[in-house]
């Protein structure tokens, strides 16, 4: 077994569509035929292949050794992963839903974000912690929430939430490829979304991007709210307002210089987040938007979030997700006779 | 101490054929109780035929199941008195009907109406449990608040065997042991925690043995053996009561269907392996019995099917209903007082509401 | 055993200047005495009063029974503090520290935050989390983490952070009382300073204050920050500029009546807060303030946080936490040109 | 299975008056091994009240105290091979220095310069946690990886006995048996959690008993005499090493002094408790053992002093020099590579002590 090192990806593209489910299979199933340190673990990884399948054929691949189940405890996986970190290894752990992490939440906390700073980069974490996420899939209780404020609050976790295949493929080959701990949360109601992925192309953390260009204002949005956004972008181009959208991709490092440069170009912006909003993610881009583009900002940066309750049953989500109408409702109140 | 383990074979009364043998040391239930637990059994059955039908029918969301596991259903409520309290898991709908909860109520958090449905202290049911193991904790506190009273409520709190691997089963055992609490774990060991099979959870001999380890009794009762299972059980309640404290009960029975409907079980388990436990079914074993002892006439089976038909019917009814449902209810019980974040928030929905003209329809 | 019922304060005045540690110890005392259901319990309460000596006697007073020490297992503890409630019970439990909170989390924010929600209003919450919090004590690490945010971002929680002795007593009564589940975060390093308590006073959940008069420019504290921000204030008169302090007390329901109106009267604000500031509390005030004093503002707000790194080691902590520099550096770049 | 029990009272080679009886199942430890044991006892005693008075001087912010612990201390090293790795507790320094750790590293937490002081991988010493049971997924991990990697490494985890409460302590022995890992489990049971005595942490006959719950050895030790740990955990770290997988141990010894010097132990026993446990003394028990043996020279007691003096001395001399602290520190490590927002930050901090000329003093 050898030990980890950093290596450029293979040159050769490699062009196919796929779902989202399929890009994070196959990034799971590349970076461990790259690299044995790579292990995956968690609950019915194995035989199953997850409850999304999003782990299908690795143990009959890789074997028991590199894919297996635990003991349905996610705390006994989130430190058993810390241990296998400071031993060599690179686990890569699987939480079932977003609300089942909160058991392992001391460990993730505690340990996994702070061992490298406490032992001065002596001992390193490259723990990937893969948590499918958000509603819009008719879950019922503890099986929807956005828990990403909680991590990317928490100071020593690189946090990521990809919206397309391409982008679930690369960037948890960079995940993998971290020497930090990586959360990397996984929008379940697009797993199933299909689009093109490039095996060869590398997607670093922390880079932003524009994925629609637009002048009047600037939707920003990540994860499950891209889609979100690009929908209310067409909508509104039919009324004639052109909106640009930056898709985030991570939250932990935030791209600001993407971010501000998007936003000073139209003056205007919206953040889009199916979170809870109060004291999350999307309050963070706001107040950051509202103060480093003080001087070009037209209105004030409006949020559409999800409501501060817990998440909605299945009956009621729709009212709770941020939509389409929500969001051309709050691009509405951008001050447009300025 | 030694006594605190419990024995290498589960407790069993009624064997796989319907013959019964007594146990030297636990009772053996009177007749009337297992006729009246097969009536049981027998609904508990229908209800997870008709909840599976009513899944594929898309008028519930989800259903797990506890076909097979009907007996541990029925002996967890029937060991019970009125003012005890049950601590359910998601797989429990049958227990929890047959504490007493209306059908359309217990099945209402399935249906994706609202996350629980029936009142806790109506029938004295806990909300049914997703987080696992983390209703045993509440079962604890419950039960200490009732000895703080002096009460003589006795709580009886269930999970599976998945379930016994997390943190808090363990400290959920610690705190009943250490504060002496009248609280019955019962375990349904059904050989699965969705794919992962029990080797995975535990080395140890049984799960029972677990018990000495926090100074209570640990025993084994044959799951699909209603009999033994309302003894064994009986006798913990019993303790219980009586100031005993806790005890923990293992039963060994078989999740017969996959972990629910979104669930697969051909990628994980053998054919031949389910098609083994069905030879072991609860009710079928419970039934030769009696029909052997001349308890079980031919007018009250069909009274039984009877009750179970209009139970089903009224499991239909309530599902093919679609209910009223106020979006503002989002906002309503999040606290006893709206924040005015909240009250902002509702506003919010409740203008766009008007404004497409859903209010009416929602 | 009675069951709980709001009832008033007693009229007759009783003021008596003491610690915050004493006051919370009154505040204690005074609930169970006023309603045999509230209880208290966790680790090293009983006979040792608590590591912070905060509920010393309270054993002695009201017996075993009432005020107990539990195994050592802090998800033990809250989940025991939930079935409690479902049994009519008032549990006031002791965190002994911030971050040994966390292996609490997942029957905190699953369980104590939606219970109520759950159960339509059926089966409420009153508990209270006493978490003693934040640093400025020379403490290891785990022993100083402002972990407000966490539970700010989980909706059903209400939270407060007291910074006076006043506000201690005030808002724990309120908290015992409060039919909703209430994070109370102690200030550790405002256990000992002492104040003025009228055991009379009520002090609603939900209302900040403005402490102190000023009017070119607003900083915005709560807990531990409170002391900075006079303390700046009172450097700032000295240069001649007024600045008017806003103590928030509750962070959940958050007030922004009183905040919106203090930022509107000067046209500038800073906020105050110990805890690591991305995706936090002061996120959340710095957006809010932004979008809703939007016209009103003469200058970005600005956020004087702790850095965005684990809590520093106590020789280091100086330079990690805010002090009166730091806010008046920020206050400085309040474009006072405008 | 029942041999998974442990005993019914604690293994015991050398009794408190120093007199031997050899145990029918675990090995006498060789004359030469408790002899260099007692020189680890004296130094251990030694950095234990060295370190207590450089917490009265201020030089230390917190010291927990292993004083009366010390036998536990030295049998957790003395049973590793250099390549074994130990998970220590934040009281287990002692045991921190006699893996190897210098001094001046060892202390360095709880002189409040950093959050650990020392290379977990120089002398396979994992940092030494606070928060309680954490560490021994961390051991499970490690020694999993180990296993995977072919490689032979034992891992030896402490943790107390308030600790064996902790939904993570149950994990990792859960963990740790399922997966057959060579893990060696070791309790110093000193009878408090702080305040709390242990009859408020388990109502099981021992910590010990825990083990069979989850298909595991438990074991019990006369924490205060050496030879029975060696030979107990020996023992377990033998089983660990040729593939039998996990032990839990359980010390039982005492905390003489208070949990830190931050506490007032008057506050919760009685300094009568006290005083009988000094009776049990680790240190004077094994030396009148030797002496009467004869393996105990004056000039061999001197040389061990005079060790002791010169940690003692080089413990002084660590923490009575004021490192050079850099600020920037706080930004350098909490990612491999500072982030955007870090290097702001810290580029903040920078202005700040430029501009009030801090920086050179820093
Ligand atoms: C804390 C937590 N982690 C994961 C899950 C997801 N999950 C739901 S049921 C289940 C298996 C539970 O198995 P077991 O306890 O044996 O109960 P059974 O389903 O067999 O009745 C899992 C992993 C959960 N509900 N809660
Ligand atoms: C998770 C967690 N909760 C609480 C604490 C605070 N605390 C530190 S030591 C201690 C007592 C530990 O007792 P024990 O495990 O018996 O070890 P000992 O101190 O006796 O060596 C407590 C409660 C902690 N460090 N971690
Ligand atoms: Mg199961
Ligand atoms: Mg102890």
């Amino acid at each position: 077994m050898t030990m980890i090192q950093d290596r450029p990806m293979a040159a050769s593209a490699n062009r196919e569509t796929m779902t989202m489910a399929t890009a994070v299979n196959r990034a799971l199933g590349d970076a461990m035929a790259d690299d044995d340190t790579v292990l995956v673990f968690g609950e019915d990884v194995g035989a199953l292949g997850g409850v999304f399948r999003v782990t299908d054929g690795l143990t009959a691949r890789f074997g028991e050794r590199r894919c297996f189940d635990t003991p349905l405890a996610e705390a006994g996986i989130m430190g058993m992963a810390v241990g296998m970190a400071m031993n060599g290894m690179r686990p890569v752990v699987e939480m079932q839903f977003d609300a089942f992490a909160y058991p392992a939440f001391e460990q993730v906390v505690s340990h996994v974000a702070k061992m490298g700073n406490r032992t001065r980069g002596r001992v390193r974490m490259p723990i990937v912690i893969r948590i499918p996420y958000g509603g819009g899939i008719g879950g019922v209780e503890h099986h929807c929430d956005s828990s990403e404020s909680y991590y990317v609050h928490t100071p020593g976790l690189l946090v990521v939430a990809p919206a397309t295949p391409q982008d679930a493929y690369s960037l948890l080959r960079s995940a993998i490829r971290s020497p930090d701990p990586v959360v990397f949360l996984e929008p379940k109601k697009l797993y199933w979304a299909k689009g093109e992925v490039d095996t060869s192309l590398e997607v670093p953390i922390g880079a932003a991007h524009v994925i629609r260009a637009g002048t009047d204002a600037t939707l920003i949005a990540y994860g499950t709210s891209v889609p979100i956004a690009l929908a209310a972008a067409d909508a509104a181009e039919e009324e004639g307002r052109s909106l640009q959208v930056v898709d985030l991709r991570s939250l932990t490092p935030y791209d600001d210089a993407t971010v501000d440069a998007a936003v000073r170009s139209t003056g205007r912006a919206v953040v889009i987040a199916e979170a809870p909003g109060f004291a999350s993610v999307s309050s963070e881009i706001a107040a950051r938007v509202s103060e480093r583009c003080f001087s070009w900002l037209e209105a004030p940066v409006r949020r559409v979030t999800g409501f501060d309750i817990p998440f909605a049953p299945p009956k009621l989500e729709r009212y709770y997700l941020p939509d389409v109408d929500r969001v051309l409702d709050a691009v509405d109140t951008l001050n447009w006779d300025a | 101490m030694t006594d605190f383990l419990p024995r290498d074979t589960p407790v069993q009364l009624v064997d796989t054929t319907g013959a019964f043998s007594a146990d030297p040391v636990y009772p053996t239930p009177a007749p009337d109780a297992l006729v009246d637990g097969y009536r049981s059994l027998v609904i508990g059955r229908r209800v997870n035929d008709q909840c599976n039908a009513l899944v594929r029918q898309g008028r519930l969301a989800v259903y797990p199941s506890s076909h097979g596991q009907e007996a541990c259903q029925v002996a967890a409520v029937r060991v019970l008195d009125a003012d005890d309290w049950l601590f359910p898991t998601y797989r429990d709908t049958v227990a929890v009907m047959l504490k007493g909860v209306a059908p359309a109520e217990a099945t209402l958090m399935l249906k994706g109406d609202w996350h629980g449905g029936y009142d806790p202290h109506v029938h004295n049911v806990a909300p049914q449990a997703t987080p696992l193991a983390t209703q045993l904790l509440h079962a604890v506190g419950f039960a200490h608040a009732a000895v703080l009273k002096g009460e003589s409520t006795v709580v009886l709190a269930m999970c599976g065997d998945g379930a016994t691997s997390e943190g808090d089963f363990h400290e959920a055992l610690n705190f009943a042991a250490v504060f002496h609490l009248p609280v019955v774990f019962f375990v349904q060991n059904n050989g699965f925690a969705i794919s992962v099979p029990l080797s995975r959870q535990t080395a140890a001999e049984s799960l029972a043995h677990k018990a000495i380890g926090y100074g209570m009794p640990g025993e084994r009762v044959d799951g699909n053996d209603l009999a033994a299972l309302l003894s064994v059980l009986g006798a913990a309640v019993d303790r219980a009561r009586s100031g005993g404290g806790p005890t923990l009960v293992e039963a060994h029975t078989y999740r017969m269907q996959a972990h629910t409907n979104a669930d697969d079980d051909t990628r994980y388990r053998d054919g031949s392996e389910v098609r083994a436990w069905a030879d072991r079914d609860p009710l079928l074993r419970l039934r030769t019995h009696l029909r052997r002892e001349g308890l079980l006439t031919e007018e009250s089976e069909a009274s039984f099917t009877e009750a179970a038909d209009s139970i089903a019917a009224t499991l239909r009814d309530a599902l093919n209903t679609d209910a009223q449902l106020d979006p503002d209810d989002l906002f309503r019980f999040v606290y006893a007082t709206r924040t005015p974040q909240l009250e902002e928030q509702s506003a919010l929905l409740d203008g766009e509401l008007r404004r497409t003209g859903q209010e009416a329809q929602a």
